[in-house]
């Protein structure tokens, strides 16, 4: 098994020299099928693993060091539990899914063979994130699938917009990763250990609930919000869309937004320990579920709504792990993998037909056009809102059900969840009645194509993933983990189930009603709540507050600093202190007349001072020099 | 009774003065150059008073070789000068200001 | 334990002073015209430099601690003054000797021939090469300041001569404020003497016997200004000079114009090695004679330094003149060290001895870019450059993977010191640790905005803007390699460097 | 009466150096009659042989103290060191001579003879243990001196800085005297042995009105030769308007000899009032290096240039002597021959471009210098650095063992004074290096080659100063004995 | 004796003024004239009849006749002594009146500290004069009395070259 762990790396490591060094040299299809590949491959290394920790195996190998010095001593080394093993699973599997959908997708783009080396570089560093034994691999890891997002973002960089949504990503991942270096560097200067096994063993030695778990705690939540796109450091996750659909698939959706979930579940020793932290998740998690959801009810870029409808659902995750329903949690984001990689997937498939416009109220009706789109997309639509026995629909419940039967102010956040809900349902039913619409067309002039198979096959899996994933016993796998969920009563199972069904009915009711029914209702309610509509498609001005409030003073402060200090304050001093010297020396030399009575008239001045001085010595003066 | 040494060192001090006065105040080289005369005057007046009151014969020697050397320098200046006359130029050490800043 | 055995013997650092002088010797010697055989003399003489460095640094013992130094030679030089000709390496200097060979190498690789007056240039090089290696050698102070001296005179002209823009003011500007640190030292550096002088008996200007006797007591300042310390006094006569040779913030004036002014090659060394130098000297001599000093004076600089590198960052952010951006960038990242060694604790001053390290090869790189944008586009005003990648994707890979180790990206090398030292400087005081990593942000930000705003959008411009050539590629490759080496496995260095660094007085106090 | 010299010291060996070189004056003014004026370097050839012989003939005086001519003279190791030193810098002197005197039509024998006077006379002043000796020392070389500065007797500038020199000479050999006679009169004596005795018996010493008035103006009439502030004036306008292988020659030795006799006053003379003529002569230091190194950055003329850094330097050698000590004056010393060194080297490349008669003075005439003669200017920037300090040159080691002096005695206010302008004093010296750097203007024409034997001396003057930069270690000991030598 | 000083002190300081203070050159190397016949008789007040002679001879005699000569070859105008450019001659007087008043305050009833030797003016008038002087001058002082002779040669050269004209 410890040969496994850095197999499974070194695949898509491999997969990514091969392509950065020789890309545009081999053949295009080569290209995509060793990108892909690779990230098969690994999933293959990956079930091996799989195999070996349901067999109860756990991994924690070092293979060097990485730095050592005094007592600070940080290896290289692997660490494989459960929890690590379905990441990789994830990572892998969704992946090698979205790389061989991107082998069509990508299919005519110039930059094919750097696509792939970029994906494959993310599939390593997220791997790297996942499998690290210690918080610094775990940052290196996450910086990796900062630098490869802001790659992807960046991908069309002759696009103006993708390179501003670029910079802004990896501009606030680094805020983020800040915040975990500082993390580190408590845990290291309260319990001198970076690896994992070390620090889960020497939590207990901090007082529980006291300061310092508490700050490492909230430090790490930086981190995991500005990887997460949660609240307050979400704005840059919308703009990523700007990206090729793969890579909203594979990095915005299912795998690396979701890393601060992990972090946190990873960490739940810690988060366990200082409860105000803990609740700290669970509120910002909560807040930006309904916060991203209000929003996705009023935008029109598909891509756009799917985001803020990711970061809805990862509130849900943070929300779940901030209650300590960790498993709940990581049980989301599997099933969150799955239907929110397929819908981004399928959406590709439609901004394709579209050639490339994203603006849903340009589709509709598309049942004739792209029929496989329209129902996987469907069961992706399905799935996210709850419908009952879809995925979505047992892992959302277990989150909402946790948060309701949890005490104090996490019973707010479930009702607040449960309303999300609604929301949810809403706004993806809005989107998929305007993009998709209802009726059958006989014979469609918009003459849509249907994606290649090699895009539409990875869709279908993903779809029945969509399906049945809600039945893979994630809980009962991670228990090793996380220990054993409390059992709940089938009562108040059920009554969950049919609360929150009820409550996906309503949104769905209302979106029907107002985007296929009856659409004139639709703008009369928008009129009628016009500022507040506005508030919400303008994302609630958080952007253009940022802009005011730290990027154009952090420029403004720059041109000060270049103008006037550095200028005129720092080098006038100096440059003035040079022109006093200047004129000082032209005085001096405004004595040399060249006439010689001056020069004796000098002489005998200095002659006078010497008998001055003699005088001085002995008290002629009233000044007296010398003893 | 006799004068006190004091009155001596005075006297060349006042001649000398007068002789470095003179020296600041004239123009004409050869007067300035009897300035410089009249300082070493007033130092050789205190050599033969000192050497008279200390009893030891170093001052009138040293006054004798001022003299000499007063003589040497003034053959060499008055040359020198002469030279500055040739060269057509105004008696003036004012207007001897070819070199200045 | 070290990777192998050197013959001994041998006196291997006087080779590493004498090649390149050699060197220089056949370079004065050939004639004018023939400029590719000097170039070649010039390669050849600095990789000879090189491998024997390399030598030096592979033979080196591990884990020799308590100021134990390798591969010593001392000779007498003055002995009625007490000054002798002693060198030696140890953990401090080591590496930063590797650092000096190499960046010299590259630098006269990339010079190019048809510069005027070709043959001097080089020449001065070969010598400042040997100066530089002196001053990280030279174990007597004076020896140190000779050579610390020495190195300002080919600075002076290859700034001075070969340089652009305001060439000669800049140069006046550099040599005087340079001149002024280095004076104070001088006069701190005889007090040292004069006060081991009156505590042991025998005149020694040798820093291995200075270091045994620290100066204390305290000196009443006239005009009724109170008392302070000598070890502060002289702490302040050589930080001057290291200060402004690094420089920190307000002492940096210098700096843009100097290096904005100077050819790539020159710059490459000015900014990759000599502004370590200062480090260097900090760590060397302020850190290792002056313990108490630093530990009073450690907050107040670690604060300008903190102030530098939010400052050198800001400035960079609206510069537009690319090499001006990395003068400002280096500014920053120089805080950086400075902080790490005013932490005054193992990892910090480490931290700081890596970052050396890293900041050299980075620097180097990135000026090495500006450099290579310069000979193509004929311009540096980021304005007038568009969407290069385009036309160069090569270039632009490589460019990135720079621009990523300069803004401290976890896996490259700018990561490793950078986290270091903020971890030395959050034990010592963290609310700088906490505006340094401000620092690391606002580095993202406009290392960024550097990369994108040339290589990003479209149209590409100026048009006819080329690919690299393999020539360049194999200046940047070597650098490449240490900037991914030293960040995915760095433990080499602490284990050379950290039994120096624990036996430093600093650390025992 | 009976003249009785027994006692009196006769010792022809301690003068045998300036016998030597009177001598060969006098063969040369004998010469001169005979030798046909084209053939006039024989007088040169003649000089040189004769002062060599001095020189050999002042090697036996090292390491003794032989008192001589009733204690007027003595030949001790630094009569023998600045007899070295001076008949080494007359020699190069005259080697560079016969061609600069052609070229200006200048090439008569008085100037051989005068040289050598002038030597025989700074000889003197090195070795003079009396006041009548240091004062005819002063007067002869001074007379000599006069004429040479005028020695362009139809040059307006040469007459006139003749003119200016005489008449300020004479203005401060007036203190000189002044100083003497009081000197004299307070103490019964005109031998420094004699003055040294009674001062060192006599406690009222400290407070005696006659002695301090008279070391002070003594102090003046010094001072003026070595041309240190504010006493200085003379020597802008005499070094600009002398001829320049004069200005070299004086520029140099003068100094030299002046500071010979400043130690044997100050240092070997009134050890016991140091605290007394320390703050005249650390005030004078002081000014020197304020207005020389000020000043001179506001120079356009190089002759005028070297001539304030001149008065700089004299500060710096100065700064030697305040501590009082035989350890301080050994770095005066050590600092002496450096600059006799460096600065006899500028002033030759001075006088070397100027041979075909040229304004080189000028430093516009310098522009991309390096270009035009690669070897003068590459000496060039060799003192320029030296003289500035920078290591590996001897101008460093120089300063390093003053300041080294000054930091042991504690005397903290005259090193600051030093260190900030010696900073301020790079400015102007790199801005002659950097003048020989710009590019060139083809306008500025090419001067004639150099000569051979200017070149030996000025490439023997680099290697020196490159050498004794780098092992001034013998040297040092040297000044260390020389120094160590004054006492009575 | 008194007497005699004060008179001959009144005299020379009159003398010396118009040295100072005369126009015409000519007058003013008179009043040196003057003056230094007055020195020459504070002299023999001293008893130094040597120093008289030489004074009489040499200066009055040699070197003031060189004066006038000069004066009469080159016959300069006169020169407005007292009217200056400027203010210097102000300051030049100033330094000039302080400096006198300082050493004359200093110098006011000092006695000589030095400690008399053997000759007194008995002593010498015994041997004679000028016989102790001459004694003085080849014994002790044999040194500097020579070097006074290179010099005069050397003034001598110095003086023909300036003053001959081109030979070639």
């Amino acid at each position: 098994m410890d040969a496994l762990g850095p197999l499974v790396l070194l695949a898509p490591l491999v997969g990514f020299l091969l392509l950065a060094l020789f890309g545009r040299l081999l053949p295009r299809p080569l290209v995509g099928w060793i990108g892909a590949g690779a990230v098969g491959l690994a999933f293959v290394f990956a079930l091996a693993i799989l195999s070996q920790v349901l067999g109860g195996q756990t991994l924690d190998q070092t293979y060097f060091t990485w730095w050592q010095s005094g007592d600070f001593f940080v290896p290289f080394n692997l660490y494989l539990d459960p929890l690590s093993t379905l990441m990789i699973l994830v990572i892998t599997g969704i992946g090698f899914m979205i790389l061989v959908y991107s082998i069509g997708y990508m299919g005519s783009d110039p930059g094919f063979a750097r696509f792939f080396a970029y994906m494959d570089l993310f599939v390593l560093s997220m791997l790297l994130l996942v499998m690290s034994g210690n918080l610094v691999w775990l940052i290196i890891g996450w910086a990796g699938v900062g630098l490869s997002s802001y790659l992807l973002i960046g991908f069309w960089y002759e696009r103006t917009s993708a390179v501003l949504a670029a910079r802004k990503a990896f501009v606030m991942n680094t805020i983020g990763d800040v915040g975990m270096v500082f993390a580190a560097f408590m845990i290291f200067l309260n319990l001198h250990v970076l690896d994992y096994r070390g620090l889960f063993s020497r939590v207990h030695l901090l007082p529980k609930g006291g300061t310092v778990i508490t700050v490492i705690c909230l430090l790490l939540l930086v981190g995991a919000v500005a990887k997460s796109a949660q609240l307050p450091l979400h704005t840059w996750l919308p703009d990523a869309m700007e990206g090729p659909t793969p890579v909203s698939a594979l990095i915005h959706a299912a795998t690396m937004v979701t890393a601060g979930v992990y972090l946190v579940a990873r960490m739940h020793l810690l988060y366990d320990w200082a409860p105000a932290a803990a609740t700290t998740v669970a509120v910002v998690g909560g807040v930006t579920a309904f916060f991203a959801a209000t929003i996705g009810t009023s935008q029109v870029d598909i891509k756009r709504i799917l985001a803020y409808s990711t970061m809805s659902q990862i509130g849900y995750m943070f929300l779940a792990v901030g209650i300590g329903a960790y498993a709940a949690g990581m049980f989301h984001f599997m099933t969150h993998a799955f239907f929110k990689a397929l819908l981004f997937m399928a959406a590709g498939n439609v901004i394709h037909a579209f050639h490339d416009d994203q603006d849903i109220r340009h589709m509709g009706n598309l049942r004739a056009g792209l029929p496989i789109t329209f129902w996987t997309f469907l069961i992706g639509t399905l799935s996210i809102s709850g419908f009952p026995l879809f995925a979505g629909f047992f892992s959302k419940d277990e989150i909402i059900r946790a948060a309701l039967s949890a005490a104090g102010s996490e019973f707010w956040l479930g009702i607040l969840a449960l309303i999300t809900a609604g929301l949810t349902a809403f706004y993806m039913f809005r989107l998929f009645l305007t993009a998709f619409g209802w009726e059958w067309l006989a014979h469609d002039e918009r003459h849509l194509h249907e994606a290649l198979p090699v895009q539409t096959i990875p869709v279908i899996i993903l779809a029945a993933g969509a399906v049945v994933a809600g039945y893979i016993p994630v809980a009962k796998f991670l228990s090793p983990v996380f220990g054993h969920a409390a059992e709940v009563g089938a009562a108040a199972f059920w009554g969950l189930a049919a609360l929150s069904v009820l409550v996906g009915l309503i949104g769905f009711f209302f979106a029907y009603l107002l985007y296929a029914r009856r659409p004139e209702l639709a703008v009369a309610w928008r009129t009628r709540i016009a500022p507040l509509h506005a508030l919400v498609e303008h994302k609630y001005y958080i952007d253009e507050l940022y802009d005011r409030v730290f990027v154009r003073p952090g420029f403004a402060l720059a041109r000060f600093l270049n103008d006037v200090i550095e200028t005129r304050v720092i080098d006038g001093a100096v440059n003035g202190l040079a022109d006093f010297v200047m004129v000082e020396a032209r005085e001096f030399r405004l004595i040399q007349t060249g006439r010689v009575r001056n020069y004796g008239l000098v002489m005998l001045g200095g002659a006078l001072g010497v008998v001055l001085i003699v005088a001085a010595f002995l008290g002629y003066l009233p000044f007296r020099l010398g003893g | 009774m006799p004068v006190p040494a004091y009155s001596f060192l005075m006297l060349s001090g006042v001649l000398f003065t007068m002789g470095a006065i003179g020296f600041l105040l004239r123009r004409n080289p050869l007067v300035v150059f009897m300035c410089i005369e009249l300082m070493l005057n007033a130092v050789n007046l205190a050599f033969a008073a000192m050497s008279r009151y200390l009893n030891s014969l170093d001052g009138v020697v040293f006054a004798f070789l001022v003299i000499t050397v007063a003589a040497a320098e003034v053959v060499v200046g008055i040359a020198i000068i002469v030279q500055v006359y040739r060269a057509g130029r105004q008696m003036d050490v004012d207007e001897l200001d070819l070199m200045k800043e | 334990m070290s990777w192998f055995t050197l013959p001994g013997g041998v006196p291997w650092l006087t080779l590493t002073l004498v090649i390149p002088l050699a060197g220089a010797l056949l370079v004065a010697l050939a004639p004018a015209v023939a400029k590719n055989v000097i170039k070649q003399l010039g390669i050849v003489s600095a990789l000879i430099t090189l491998l024997l460095v390399l030598a030096i640094i592979g033979g080196y013992q591990h884990g020799m601690g308590n100021l134990h130094f390798q591969f010593e030679e001392s000779l007498k030089w003055i002995p009625s003054a007490g000054i002798s000709y002693h060198l030696g390496v140890d953990g401090l200097s080591l590496f930063l000797l590797g650092l000096n060979a190499l960046l010299f190498l590259l630098a006269i690789v990339v010079a190019d021939p048809v510069t005027p007056r070709f043959k001097e240039f080089i020449l001065l090089f070969l010598i400042l090469e040997a100066a530089t290696a002196g001053i990280l050698l030279s174990l007597d102070l004076i020896l140190f300041y000779v050579f610390w001296e020495a190195m300002l005179v080919p600075l002076y002209f290859l700034i001075g001569v070969w340089g652009e823009g305001r060439r000669v003011y800049a140069a006046f500007k550099f040599l005087i404020y340079t001149v002024i640190g280095s004076f104070a030292m001088l006069v701190a550096i005889l007090a040292v003497a004069a006060i081991n002088f009156s505590q042991t008996g025998k005149p020694s200007f040798d820093w291995t016997q200075l270091i045994l006797h620290p100066a204390s007591g305290s000196w009443q300042m006239p005009l009724g200004l109170g008392t302070i310390g000598i070890q502060q006094l002289l702490f302040i006569g050589f930080a001057l000079a290291f200060l402004i040779k690094m420089p920190i913030f307000p002492l940096h004036t210098w700096l843009p114009v100097a290096y904005t002014s100077a050819p790539i090659p020159v710059v490459i060394v000015f900014a990759g090695l000599v502004s370590k130098l200062g480090a260097y000297g900090l760590v060397r001599f302020n850190l290792a004679l002056f313990p108490d000093a630093a530990h009073s004076f450690g907050p107040f600089l670690a604060l300008l330094a903190t102030i530098g590198i939010l400052y050198g960052a800001f400035m960079a952010l609206v510069q537009t003149d690319l090499k001006r951006l990395v003068a400002y960038a280096s500014m920053s990242h120089l805080g950086f060290i400075g902080l790490g060694i005013f932490a005054a604790n193992l990892l910090g001053i480490e931290g700081a001895l890596v970052q050396m390290i890293n900041h050299g090869v980075i620097i180097a790189a990135l000026f090495l870019i500006v450099g290579m944008i310069e000979r193509r586009a004929g311009t540096r005003l980021r304005a007038e450059l568009l969407g290069l990648a385009a036309v160069a994707p090569v270039f632009a890979a490589l460019f990135l993977i720079v621009s990523l180790a300069a803004l401290g990206l976890p896996g490259l090398n700018g990561f490793v010191g950078e986290f270091l030292i903020m971890l030395g400087a959050w034990t010592a005081f963290v609310p700088l640790a906490v505006a340094a990593g401000i620092g690391v942000i606002l580095a993202a930000w406009y290392v960024l905005r550097f990369y994108q705003g040339s290589f990003q959008e479209t149209p590409p411009k100026p048009a006819g803007f080329t690919e690299l050539r393999w020539v360049d590629t194999g200046v940047l490759i070597p650098l490449l390699a240490l900037m991914v080496v030293i960040g995915i496995s760095p433990n080499f260095f602490p284990a050379a460097v950290d039994a120096t660094v624990k036996a430093l007085p600093v650390l025992l106090r | 009466m009976t003249i009785n010299l027994s006692g009196l010291g006769i010792d022809y060996g301690v003068i045998l150096p300036e016998l030597i070189v009177v001598g060969t004056a006098i063969v040369v003014l004998f010469m001169d009659l005979f030798v046909p004026p084209d053939r006039r370097t024989w007088l040169a050839v003649a000089s040189a042989v004769g002062l060599l012989a001095a020189g050999v003939a002042s090697i036996p005086l090292w390491g003794q103290s032989r008192a001589a001519f009733g204690d007027t003279v003595v030949g001790d190791s630094l009569a023998a060191f600045f007899d070295v030193l001076l008949l080494a810098v007359s020699i190069v002197t005259v080697a560079i001579s016969p061609r600069f005197l052609r070229a200006l039509d200048l090439d008569y024998g008085e100037y051989y003879i005068l040289l050598l006077g002038a030597t025989a006379g700074m000889m003197l002043l090195a070795a003079a243990t009396s006041l009548m000796t240091i004062f005819l020392g002063i007067e002869l070389l001074s007379i000599c001196l006069y004429v040479l500065s005028g020695f362009a007797r139809t040059e307006q500038r040469s007459q006139e800085s003749a003119l200016k020199y005489l008449l300020l000479g004479g203005f401060a050999t007036g203190f000189l005297l002044y100083g003497m006679a009081l000197i004299y009169g307070a103490t019964g004596s005109t031998s420094l042995r004699g003055i040294a005795a009674f001062v060192g018996s006599t406690n009222g010493a400290a407070s005696n009105v006659v002695l301090l008035l008279g070391i002070g103006f003594l102090s003046v009439g010094l001072a003026f030769k070595a041309s240190a502030a504010p006493f200085h004036m003379w020597t802008p306008d005499v070094y600009e308007g002398s001829p320049t292988i004069v200005t070299t020659f004086m520029s140099v030795a003068t100094k030299s000899a002046a500071f010979a006799a400043v130690g044997r006053v100050f240092i070997a003379t009134f050890p016991s009032l140091a605290s007394q003529w320390y703050f005249a002569l650390a005030l004078i230091a002081m000014l020197s290096l304020l207005i020389g190194n000020l000043v001179a950055i506001t120079q356009d003329n190089l002759k005028r240039m070297l001539a304030y850094s001149g008065v700089a330097h004299a500060g710096y050698i100065l700064l030697g002597v305040l501590p009082g000590t035989a350890q301080g004056f050994s770095a005066t010393v050590f600092y002496i021959a450096a600059y006799a060194v460096m600065n006899f080297g500028a002033f030759a490349v001075v006088t070397a471009l100027g041979a075909a008669g040229e304004e080189s003075a000028d430093l516009g005439y310098w522009r991309g210098l390096f270009y035009r003669r690669p070897f003068l200017a590459t000496v060039m920037t060799i003192f320029m650095l030296s003289l500035a300090g920078i290591p590996p040159t001897v101008g460093f080691f120089a300063k390093l063992f003053v300041f080294q002096a000054l930091v042991n005695a504690h005397l903290w206010a005259p090193l600051i004074v030093a260190v900030i302008m010696t900073i301020i004093s790079f400015y102007y010296y790199l801005r002659v290096v950097v003048t020989m750097l710009a590019t060139p203007d083809d306008l500025a024409p090419k001067p004639a080659r150099v000569g051979v034997s200017t070149g030996t001396v000025l490439g023997a003057a680099a290697a020196a100063t490159i050498v004794l930069g780098v092992f001034p270690t013998t040297v040092l000991d040297w000044a260390g004995r020389a120094a160590a030598s004054l006492h009575f | 004796m008194v007497a005699g000083f004060a008179i001959l002190a009144v005299w020379e300081f009159l003398t010396a003024l118009g040295v100072v203070a005369f126009r015409r050159p000519i007058y003013n190397a008179m009043s040196l004239v003057a003056n230094m016949l007055g020195l020459a008789v504070l002299f023999l007040l001293l008893n130094a009849q040597f120093l008289f002679a030489a004074q009489i001879i040499v200066y009055a005699g040699a070197v003031m006749v060189l004066f006038v000569f000069i004066i009469a070859l080159l016959n300069p105008g006169p020169e407005l002594t007292l009217e200056r450019r400027g203010t210097e001659w102000i300051y030049a007087a100033v330094f000039g009146v302080i400096f006198a008043v300082l050493l004359g305050a200093l110098l006011f009833n000092r006695s000589l500290t030095g400690r008399p030797g053997k000759l007194t003016p008995e002593a010498i008038n015994a041997v004679g004069n000028v016989q102790s002087t001459g004694a003085a001058l080849y014994t002790s002082f044999l040194l500097p009395v020579e070097v006074t002779s290179v010099l005069l040669l050397v003034a001598a050269v110095g003086a023909v070259y300036l003053a001959m004209r081109r030979i070639r």
